[in-house]
């Protein structure tokens, strides 16, 4: 049968993602204060410790409004531009799933693509302007590469494929020019410089695929 | 870190406690939230509100500006940080009167992403109408082909003046953002850091600069400017501020408003050294100054620099910007 | 030395001029010097003068009180000395309208030799009647016993504010001396530095401080202290200045207005902080704040460091203190 | 016949006394800095250079008028308190020798006690205070023991006694606590430095004393 994650597996693997984000928050600031402000290792430290908080509360059962409560955390706790854009992702996204006590992997890729198109909407910008899109976009196809590949790859495999996707992504982003944000004001001078936005997204799929790996989950 | 604070993670809301404790017939809370603070007489009915808000550590910016005759509230956010979405909201909400609501800030992602998020639910929750108008005015940021990706820096008191005073006569939301966005076309600013500022919650300088170095046109948070290099004199650091917007903006045979302004820690001496100069290359161009402002408007805590704003005048602006105002921070004429 | 300027030698020079030509309808320089810096409109027939003076490096003092309801002339110094006495008795002369001058300054060496010598002048070779008051609230530099041997800081401020509205009044020279002292011997200060500022011509700073020390009671020219030791919390802080202070002057039960001051660099965040504390304090002694001062009112350039001064406050000192007053940067009321 | 010093000699005694102390500036602002505000060297090297500016211009043809005017520029340039003070001094003191010429080692002697009177009234400090005072008073008296020992002591040998005399004066300093301007704020604490305006004062008498030694004035 194809992979399925239960709400208490995804809020599992959401609690170790922020474990991850938040001890290596510091390569992200470094990332930032090279091209933008410098915060972003905080950002990503407050909001992912207002979700790792807000999973230690009462938690709804499905796994739709479960994002979107972790969003609105995130939200409250990290307003940045990254702040921002991520909530409403995984707001979004998470609406997607609304009323589902478990869900399946081409639900996972059904939910970024919501999320992608949101974080579009909202952020104005596009594929190529050196930003998280430009990490989450080559995720994306790889979910749907893995799923279209083989219809029961294993939920670790499948995390691991979109970790590569967007770590190639965001390696990528080095030869772009920043064309958003307060990246954009650096102008040609962003270029060699990795986006740092872009690499976080890498990063937390990265931490999805070791969670699941360490799981041993072959589901 | 040298600063007189008591915990860096309570620097924000206790520097609000403080505010409100001084203020408390200028200046409330709203929603059981220190960062979303409003005028005390909040709100008018049938006066159009005018809300902004931004990061801490830029005092009199932003809430230093609420007052009559300029905002009617503020969201607050952390150091350097946006407010968030839900704070954004609250305040809106508190200021309605009926009018609308004028979202007035700087262009800043962070800024611009929950203030889209507050608009939205103040629109969709409880029918507020709402306008938007970003300050675009550091000509360090972008080209003029991309002015409107550039980021706000003092120029948007200009426009909480501007835009404050017309609210105050009860334009109607329409014209209130016209008149903010018609200030704000003529408003260029440009400034030069000497030395950086230190986020409470980092604990260590946003940025270094060599011993005998400067920046010219770095951004108010540190963002890198249009070029690095060895300090220079007064004069020069004045034409390089000042040049820039000359080519960006018409000006010759105009009549102006400039703000010199400091980042923080450059005193107040320093910017009447170069308000010499500057009054010398404008006459040379044939433009005349009216109402200059020298002092701290907008700042980035102890930051080492300053910045020159320049907004073209005309007869409503000259009008508007002589109106009365009275804010914690921002004295001038008197309501009748 | 990270600083604007052309030419450490024409530091202040430059500055007057820029401020005479930023602020030309309110001041005005006498005697073809720009360090004799007077109102526009003086003298005014029928009304005492009130002359300051000292070293440059402390804006908004001496010079920016320079107007309407507060002073009518300042003798400039270089940064941190003292001016001369022919500066001093110039200034003097062209601000006497037939009434008399007050000089009112703060207790320095320099500056108390030289006015007494222009004080001499003025009234020798001009007939000019010549009252003297010396500002001396800083508690951190002499115990009570020898109270008029204390420095002069930021509580200038209000002598200049309180005498400077009776004078509007057309109070004879004995009446404004004594309001003055009246509301000196109300006033106290205490300051603390957490860096230094650098004097132009000097080029490296004044004093210098490890890497977390501070030093409580120290000067605004970096005078030494009463303590110095590890940088504590802004509620120790607090506590340190306002302690001296309740122990040099009876309050309880009374009303006060203070003023909390940045020496320069301290953002106006912090000051808020500070004054979060200030008010619990002070309501433990059942002290009422009337009218808080929360600013950069006299600095020492980029110091980094605040000062907290308190005035206890009777009606007539209230009312003094609530009338109008418009100078380039102090403004509130209005003149009818 | 007893040692005279003529308007010319005067004028290039003090044109060598401004040479010497705005070259030993730096030690006067060493001491400031360790007891008042670190200003004393340059209120030297302006004043002394304005005294030696006014002696490049046209003099007056007596040695009284002479001073008075060297006086009133030092405080011109230089108006710190121990510019106030010295240029009052040099003003005094100068008055007394109005219309003379040239000057004896008495009028000297004389001119000096009338200058420390009048530092005593204007600066309303007295002895032991730890100020410029504790040096002159000390000079003054060892220019009087010179005169007393031999009417026909040399000039070289009156400025050298009188050195002597003040420095060992601005010496004594250290052991006392300053009771007078800003060095009076530190208390205690002002034990164990020497006053630097003293040590002003001592370093002019040496400087004197060089300058009519260099001379190999045994008039
Ligand atoms: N308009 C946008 N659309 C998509 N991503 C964006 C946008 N603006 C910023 N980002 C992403 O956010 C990252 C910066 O986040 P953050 O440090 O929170 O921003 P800031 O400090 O400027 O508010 C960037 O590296 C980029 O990936
Ligand atoms: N009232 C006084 N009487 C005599 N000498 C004084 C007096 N005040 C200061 N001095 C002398 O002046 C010296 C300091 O001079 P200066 O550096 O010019 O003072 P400041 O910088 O405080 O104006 C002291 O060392 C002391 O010798
Ligand atoms: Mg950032
Ligand atoms: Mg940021
Ligand atoms: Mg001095
Ligand atoms: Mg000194």
């Amino acid at each position: 049968m194809a992979a399925q994650l239960h709400q208490a597996q995804v809020a599992a693997l959401m609690a170790s993602v922020a474990d991850y984000m938040v001890s290596h928050k510091d390569e992200l600031t470094a990332l930032d204060a090279e091209l933008g402000d410098g915060d972003l290792g905080r950002t990503i430290e407050r909001g992912f410790n207002a979700i790792a908080e807000a999973l230690r509360g009462e938690l709804p059962a499905d796994v739709g409004r479960l994002l979107y409560q972790l969003g609105k955390a995130f939200a409250n706790a990290a307003p940045s531009s990254f702040g921002a854009l991520f909530s409403a992702a995984l707001m979004k996204g998470g609406m997607t799933m609304k009323d589902k006590a478990s869900i399946s992997l081409s639900d996972c890729a059904e939910a970024t693509q919501v999320a992608l198109d949101a974080l579009i909407e909202r952020g104005k910008s596009q594929l190529g302007n050196k930003t998280m899109l430009d990490a989450i976009a080559p995720a994306l196809e790889a979910m749907r590469a893995a799923l279209a590949q083989d219809g029961e790859v294993s939920s670790a495999a499948f995390f691991r494929a979109a970790a590569e996707g967007a770590q190639r992504g965001a390696d990528e982003t080095q030869h772009m020019q920043s064309q958003t944000g307060r990246a954009s004001w650096q102008g040609e001078r962003s270029i060699g410089k990795k986006d740092p936005g872009a690499q976080a997204i890498a990063m937390m799929f990265t931490a999805a695929a070791l969670h699941l790996e360490a799981q041993g989950d072959a589901s | 870190m040298k600063k007189i604070l008591n915990n860096p993670e309570n620097y924000v809301p206790e520097m609000l406690a403080g505010l409100l404790a001084a203020h408390p017939n200028r200046l409330k809370s709203v929603a059981g939230d220190v960062h979303c603070i409003v005028r005390a007489d909040s709100p008018i009915e049938g006066k159009v509100g005018i809300v902004t808000g931004g990061g801490s550590g830029h005092l009199p910016v932003f809430l230093g500006y609420v007052g009559r005759g300029m905002l009617d509230g503020c969201a607050v956010g952390d150091v350097f940080a946006s407010p968030t979405i839900e704070q954004m909201y609250q305040t809106t909400k508190a200021v309605h009167g009926g009018a609308g609501v004028l979202h007035l800030f700087g262009n800043y992602g962070g800024d611009v992403m929950n203030f889209a998020g507050a608009a939205d639910q103040a629109s969709m929750e409880d029918n507020i109408e709402i306008a938007t108008v970003l300050v675009a005015d550091d000509v360090a940021s972008a080209p003029a082909d991309k002015a409107s990706t550039r980021r706000g820096v003092a120029g948007m008191v200009y426009a909480f003046k501007i835009a404050g005073a017309l609210a105050e006569e009860r334009a109607t939301l329409a014209q209130v953002k016209a008149i903010a966005e018609h200030a704000l076309a003529n408003t260029r600013s440009m400034g030069v850091a000497l030395g950086p500022c230190i986020v409470p919650q980092v604990g260590k300088p946003t940025f270094t600069l060599g011993e005998d170095e400067m920046e010219i046109g770095m951004g108010i948070h540190g963002e890198q400017g249009v070029r690095r290099g060895k300090l220079q004199t007064a004069n020069e650091i004045v034409d390089q501020l000042i040049n820039p917007i000359l080519e960006d903006i018409e000006l010759s045979g105009s009549e102006v408003t400039v703000m010199l302004n400091s980042l923080g820690a450059t005193p107040l001496e320093e910017l009447y050294i170069m308000y010499g100069r500057l009054v010398e290359v404008l006459k040379q161009h044939n433009i005349r100054v009216y109402r200059p402002y020298i002092g701290r408007f907008a700042t980035s805590m102890e930051m080492l620099g300053a910045s020159l704003t320049v907004m073209k005048l005309d007869d409503e602006l000259k009008r508007l910007l002589d109106a009365p105002a009275s804010t914690p921070f921002f004295d001038h004429g008197q309501f009748v």
